[in-house]
């Protein structure tokens, strides 16, 4: 079960590939799907492996990345 | 998946100007260099207390690019001098950053940059090694690697008749008035932190009056550098920081 | 400040006396002969005023840390001399591009090149025509005596603060080196509006961050329209010219700085002959005396320019008179010697006022 | 033709370490309490002591237009090279202070002026103080032509000797300054 | 070299392959938009041709090393743009004290400051009042074409070289980064003295030094006299200008660089309309086409200056034409965006045309 | 004694154009730094292959005083980009030597050389550290010591808002294009014999296309050190080389 | 009214990545084979991807007054941005081919010139390669124009993307060509 | 019996007194005659000692010092 999520900020993204490069479990990955600047963004593909480390959030140099955590329930 | 149930674990940084996008190129890693310095901003509580100047180059419009930050470009390799005008007149408990590309500090900003340390001027300049002219188009920097292909260079540079690149952390190091001189990287997780821990140094020293502090960035530049963006973190561990290594040069007490 | 003080002193010191008297608190410079006394009174002086004396590695640098300093909302200054000077081309256009009123002293030497220490007026152009590319005119204020080093470096500052501009005092080594008896006072030329454009932190400004960019986006829609407007008062209102004998001449000799105290002592001598020869001084140079010089112009029978150059005011004046026909000009090549050392002195001007009259 | 009214022109010249420039900014400044203008300008024909050094001085209480002289009321020279020079630029009527130990034939030629030789190089020598030259050419310069006053004059040279460090040399300087004073009025 | 090779490239390349043709061996300069083309062709063709390429650290060293090139009997260039080339103004400066035929292409991006890389023609007056400190003029050559760019770099070789003179390519955005079809070839203009005043060490000069000294004893006897009599030949011999429908035409349009194309399209379409129309078009900035315009200005009825800058060479005009009744100037406020990023289209141009026709 | 039974042991330098005495104040040590020079030169025979550039200083006529030398002077601080340009046309059997005051290349300058060396030119640089401007009448240097009283430091260089003296045979050393950096003095007879062994060894490196090669000489200036001229030597042993340590700082073989 | 003669013109828009500058070197370097003057002038809007990018094309047997006009015979459009401002500038008579795929509902209005639609986004779509648009745009363009011939524009397509180092595209551009050409001829 | 002599060259000297400091063996002083331009130069005063080490020639800033070797007779 995943405990993190990643969102993309479609728009901000320029497709660079960065933090697909940098996820250390291999959570992201660009496919088919690209912006109106003609970007190709990342998707996230693997999420139960994402430990919540924030190197795509961190590393993303447009700011296109939020790393969110889910609650613990109750 | 409940969307109530989930909290912010990383934002983009909320002193990221978001109305104006970054116009860097893809894979640029001054993006990741503008978090990383927004970030030591923020540890130690300074965004309204700075004054950015920045060079020519691509780094040039950053203030724009964080809320709050007060700035001037100076003309190409000029920054130094603005900031030791600007720092003497707004005193000791304000910080004035110069943040220079390779070129701009390097090349047409020498003599700026080093009698700056030469005066042991109270300032902290981020330096951003991208080993060539980014905003011109790609030319041979003085930090280019012998073989690099740019567009001056275009069999690579030959060392015999266009030299050797410059380290500009050791050359800075070799002035009495730099207290502090480090070599960065912002293409992995731990040495984003390390260089943040950088940065905070060099805002800490200049407030502590303690003397001129230099952090050298290596930064990926896929188009000049001719690698795909995704590439750019392995680059910078495998190609540049093998030329300049990463970590402290010099860490010193106040000098006098 | 407000006292007057009567000391003698170099025309460079009076530079100092009139900064310090005007509230300059920061000064940058590099040496540079004629004009060494100017960084040695601040380096003296500046600090017990509790300001900031900075040697600075260029003359580059020089204009750059005063952009600093003016950004900042300071009142600052530099020094130098010709090379130096065209070594400020490119920040003093930078600072027109961002509307710095930085006030920059040169003490000519003569030019071109590393050229002759001794003086000259060779940079006219250079300081009228062009802040460097973009061709911004600075305002210029030619100072012909040490009284005046020490009025004009006043009066910079306001015009500077008045209309954002920067403003050159076009001083030389014949003004600068020499002493005279003056009176030092801080001289009122009326309010000037609040910096409120100066760079702070954002925190020291109700956390709005001020930013001066001298790059992109370039709003030429915006920039030279409201130029214009602001060359255009300075035009109309700024002008200013000494006249001496002029009311009845039928001669004008046009100088200005040194050359026109040796001008109107040649004139003087000429009186004396019983020749109507008078002066008239240019102390703004940009903005220039056009009304003045193409009035009195149409009164007198001959005019003759005289300055220790190759011909360079010359060519203005001939703009503003429509022509060359009453216009004759003596300048360097007029100097006692051939050597770097030689100076303009009033004898041969006195001897072409007299072929004028003749 | 001299100058008019109480309008004072002198200019001094030698070799630079003849202190000639100290003798000008001494009148210059012994003008200034009394004159309402003063002006003084040095020039310097080479970096190197040996070469020539000029200095004008010029006390008005009218308006003073140059601070350079094409030709002038007086003159001061310490040696043969400004004596040349000066002698084709005083003014008719004018007066040239000469140093008669160096400046042997003094060439009077047809110029109308006159001429009054002092023996300064001898009479510092006579003091054991070569460098006194300059303030026993002072001495006699104001004797021979009046203008201020001996207080005025020694009350500057305190003030400037004080100025340039040498103010533990005063006492000998102004022995110097009486010594050409007394050898003027002869 | 002789042959001609037709070829589509940009008016940067076309410099560079001017240069080639003209024997030129050394290129030293530094990046700066819009003029990048032109160290990048000389970087890949300059060693094929047995030349160097030197990648500077400033401006400033660009002009000094092609000093040392230049004293040393080279043929050599360098190449900047508006900021760049206020940098080189003491170097240039010193070149017209010694001399020496310097040869600096300057395409213009707008200024003031770091300004708008897009174009811009405001670094008329800096090119032509004053190289730096001195008041020494630079014999300035304005392409309008690729072609142009290309054969007036080999002019500047020529004329450079026959009056050891600083000679300056004024380019500018639009020039530079269009491309068109060109014919290049080597152009002869006539013989040229040898460079006997060369430095070379004394082994390979008969054991004779050669001294070249920017300073003292600077003898302003000898220096001027010679500059006088050197720069009434230019002015006399070597002015040029393009005539374009001026012959019958009422209204004279006078522009230079790009803006003379954009003008001359203007007047295209204005003689469609019957309107008459003509484009006069000085090559040479420095010398001024005095002559030619004054002569040109008396035949018709009024003139239009058309400028990408807020007025400069419209001075000059004015002063040639003897004042401003016939004179209307249009320039970089009619620009077709605010923006850096504008450009002074025909439509104003001809807007205006019609206006004073009517 | 008998006239016509002595020889000549030791002569004037003959190099030495006897018609133009040099300017220097009595007591500078660049008239001794020129001899050595002169005897640099004539032990490699190198006179008729030397074009010699000057910067802006009190040696900037220095070329006037060698008998057959050829040279330029260049403007204040920019004798390398000058050196470069001319060397590059006159190929590597010429030697282009610049000499250079510490304003001149550490100041003004500090670009031209600094990027010279980058960029390997096979130049040869003798750089006079007199502590001062002397040309302009003794104002603060980069190599001022720290209390050294100046024109523009009346009170002394103070360090905490003027800096620390540059040591530049060191920063240059810190460049890869720099084979050979030495400091050296002729304040006595020995260091006078081994700066001349420094100047030989830096005329034949040019020769042999090995590198940049930077000779740091430092001199009295007596007006403006206040001292006494003929306190010259002991001055630079005991309160300069104290500062600037003698000897050779680099001395590799070429890197490429 | 259009140009007379022999004289085209044509201005080329888009945004950065789109390759509308591709499109002028090809037209350009295809006249450059036939007519005496050929110009071309790109102008970038920024330097980002996305940022405008326009590129003016004229030939002729004339000589070209100026490289850059206000109005124009003909202009090609990929996106909506350039459309707006084309449509302002084109003389009347001239035309304009627009990108239809992006260009939705070409607001004709009042201009006097011929719209020609191109839905080359989706062209490109079909063939599995969006950068492929822009040469598909060139061939409708000649195909609609008549301007130059299909040979001379192929053999300009070899020059130009060899020399942008796309040579290895070479096969699949010259297809998008024909399919461009195609849809035009209808 | 001295075997050197030093003969300085009055009007090029600047009396400096260098020689005098870096003479090893003492033989030089300046005493009262100056030359044209006031310069107060070296006489030799010891030669006796003189060692013919050429310190003297090599470090006048002025070129003005000559040393001379007298020949062994015969
Ligand atoms: C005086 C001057 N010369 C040249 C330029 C052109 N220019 C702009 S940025 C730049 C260099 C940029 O390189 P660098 O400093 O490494 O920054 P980067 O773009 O790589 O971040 C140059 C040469 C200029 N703006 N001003
Ligand atoms: C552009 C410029 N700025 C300033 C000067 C004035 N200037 C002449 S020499 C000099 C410095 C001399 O100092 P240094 O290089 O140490 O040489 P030194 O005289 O001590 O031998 C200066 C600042 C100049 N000639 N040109
Ligand atoms: S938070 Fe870490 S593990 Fe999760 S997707 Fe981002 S980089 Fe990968
Ligand atoms: S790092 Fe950022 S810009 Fe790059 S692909 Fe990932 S989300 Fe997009
Ligand atoms: S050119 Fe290089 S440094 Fe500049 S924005 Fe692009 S990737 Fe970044
Ligand atoms: S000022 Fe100093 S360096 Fe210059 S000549 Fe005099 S002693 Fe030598
Ligand atoms: S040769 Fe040597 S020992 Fe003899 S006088 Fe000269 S320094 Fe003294
Ligand atoms: S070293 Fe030379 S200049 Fe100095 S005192 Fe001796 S002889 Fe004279
Ligand atoms: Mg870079
Ligand atoms: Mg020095």
């Amino acid at each position: 079960m995943a405990k993190f999520e990643v969102e993309i900020k479609q728009s901000a993204c320029k497709g660079c590939g960065i933090c697909v490069t940098v996820c250390p479990s291999n959570c992201l990955e660009i496919r088919e799907s690209f912006n109106q600047a003609g970007y190709y963004y990342p998707e996230p593909v693997n999420m139960d492996d994402c430990t919540g480390c924030g190197a795509c959030n961190k590393l993303c140099p447009d700011f296109a990345v939020t790393v969110y955590k889910y609650k613990k329930a109750g | 998946m409940n969307e109530e149930a989930k909290e912010i674990l990383h934002a983009p940084n909320p002193m990221h100007q978001a109305i104006i996008p970054p116009h860097f190129c893809p894979g640029c890693h001054y993006g990741i260099i503008l978090n990383c310095f927004m970030e030591a901003l923020a540890a130690t509580d300074t965004l309204g207390k700075t004054v950015l100047i920045t060079g020519i180059g691509c780094s040039m419009v950053n203030m724009h690019y964080i809320k709050g930050m007060s700035g001037l470009v100076a003309l190409h390799g000029r920054g130094p001098a603005v900031a030791t005008g600007m720092k003497r007149v707004l005193g000791k408990d304000r910080l004035v950053i110069t943040m220079q590309g390779d070129g701009d500090a390097s090349a047409i900003g020498m003599a700026e940059i080093m009698n700056a340390a030469q005066r042991f001027e109270k300032l902290t300049t981020i330096f951003l090694n991208n080993m060539n002219f980014g905003t011109t188009g790609g030319q041979m920097a003085p930090t280019t690697l012998v073989g690099q292909k740019t567009a001056t260079t275009p069999e690579g540079r030959d060392c015999e008749t266009q030299g050797f690149p410059i380290h500009m952390a050791e050359v800075m190091a070799q002035m009495k008035g730099v207290v502090f001189s480090y070599r960065g990287a912002v293409n992995s997780l731990k040495n984003f932190a390390k260089t943040r821990k950088a940065l905070i140094t060099g805002i800490e020293n200049q407030l502590a009056g303690k003397g001129y502090s230099f952090i050298e960035i290596l930064s990926a530049c896929p188009p000049n550098q001719k690698i795909k963006p995704a590439d750019g973190p392995r680059f910078v561990e495998e190609t540049m920081a093998r030329e300049f290594p990463l970590g402290e040069i010099k860490n010193t007490e106040k000098p006098c | 400040m407000s006292e007057t003080k009567r000391i003698m002193c170099t025309g460079n010191d009076a530079i100092g006396h009139g900064a310090l008297a005007a509230g300059c608190k920061f000064f940058f410079g590099y040496p540079i002969t004629p004009q060494n006394e100017i960084p040695a009174f601040f380096a003296n002086n500046l600090p017990k005023a509790g300001g900031t004396f900075v040697q600075t590695e260029s003359e580059i640098s020089s204009i750059q840390m005063l952009v600093g300093a003016v950004a900042a909302g300071a009142r600052a200054i530099t020094s130098t001399s010709s090379p130096g000077y065209s070594l400020m081309q490119e920040g003093l256009s930078g600072a027109h591009a961002i509307e710095l009123p930085c006030v920059v002293v040169n003490v000519q030497r003569g030019g071109p090149g590393s050229g002759s220490i001794a003086t000259g007026q060779t940079d006219y152009n250079l300081a009228t025509k062009s802040a460097g590319h973009g061709g911004c005119p600075n305002v210029v204020l030619s100072p012909s005596s040490v009284q005046e080093c020490h009025d004009l470096v006043q009066l910079a500052y306001y015009l500077a603060d008045k209309y954002r501009m920067c403003t050159i005092v076009l001083s030389d080594a014949i003004v600068g080196q020499s002493a005279e008896a003056i009176e030092v006072k801080t001289l009122d030329f009326g309010e000037l509006p609040e910096k409120n454009w100066a760079i702070k932190p954002s925190g020291d400004n109700n956390n709005w961050p001020v930013i001066m960019d001298t790059y992109m986006p370039f709003t030429y829609g915006g920039y030279f329209p409201r130029m214009k407007e602001k060359w255009a008062k300075i035009q109309e209102n700024e002008v200013r010219v000494e006249s001496h004998l002029m009311d009845d001449a039928d001669i004008m000799v046009i100088a200005w700085g040194s050359t026109a105290r040796t001008a109107m002592e040649a004139i003087n001598w000429a009186r004396k002959d019983g020749i109507k020869a008078g002066l008239l001084r240019p102390i703004t140079l940009w903005p220039f005396p056009e009304k003045e010089i193409s009035e009195a112009g149409k009164k007198v029978k001959s005019v003759l320019m005289v300055e220790d150059n190759q011909g360079q005011m010359v060519y203005d004046v001939e703009r503003v008179l429509g022509g060359k026909d009453k216009l004759s000009f003596i300048g360097i090549e007029k100097r006692n010697e051939p050597g770097g050392l030689g100076l303009l002195y009033p004898a041969p001007i006195l001897e072409e006022i007299r072929r004028l009259a003749s | 033709m001299t100058s008019n009214g109480d309008r004072h022109e002198v200019i001094v010249g030698g070799t630079g370490g003849q202190g000639v420039i100290t003798i000008g900014y001494v009148l210059a400044q012994a003008a200034f309490s009394k004159y309402k203008h003063v002006t003084r300008f040095p020039i310097y024909m080479g970096a190197m002591r040996g070469a020539a050094a000029l200095i004008t001085v010029i006390f008005s209480n009218e308006r003073i237009a140059a601070p350079i002289l094409s030709n002038y009321d007086n003159a001061i020279t310490m040696e043969p090279g400004t004596f040349a020079r000066f002698k084709a630029g005083i003014n008719p009527g004018g007066k040239i202070v000469y140093n008669s130990s160096v400046i042997k034939d003094a060439e009077k030629g047809e110029t109308d002026c006159c001429f009054y030789g002092i023996p300064v190089t001898d009479l510092a020598q006579e003091m054991n103080a070569p460098y006194l030259a300059n303030m026993i050419m002072l001495g006699a310069y104001r004797e021979i032509t009046g203008v201020l006053t001996e207080d005025m004059v020694k009350d500057a040279m305190k003030y400037i000797l004080t100025s340039e460090g040498k103010g533990d040399r005063l006492k000998i300087n102004l022995e110097a300054y009486d010594k050409g004073a007394s050898y003027a009025k002869g």
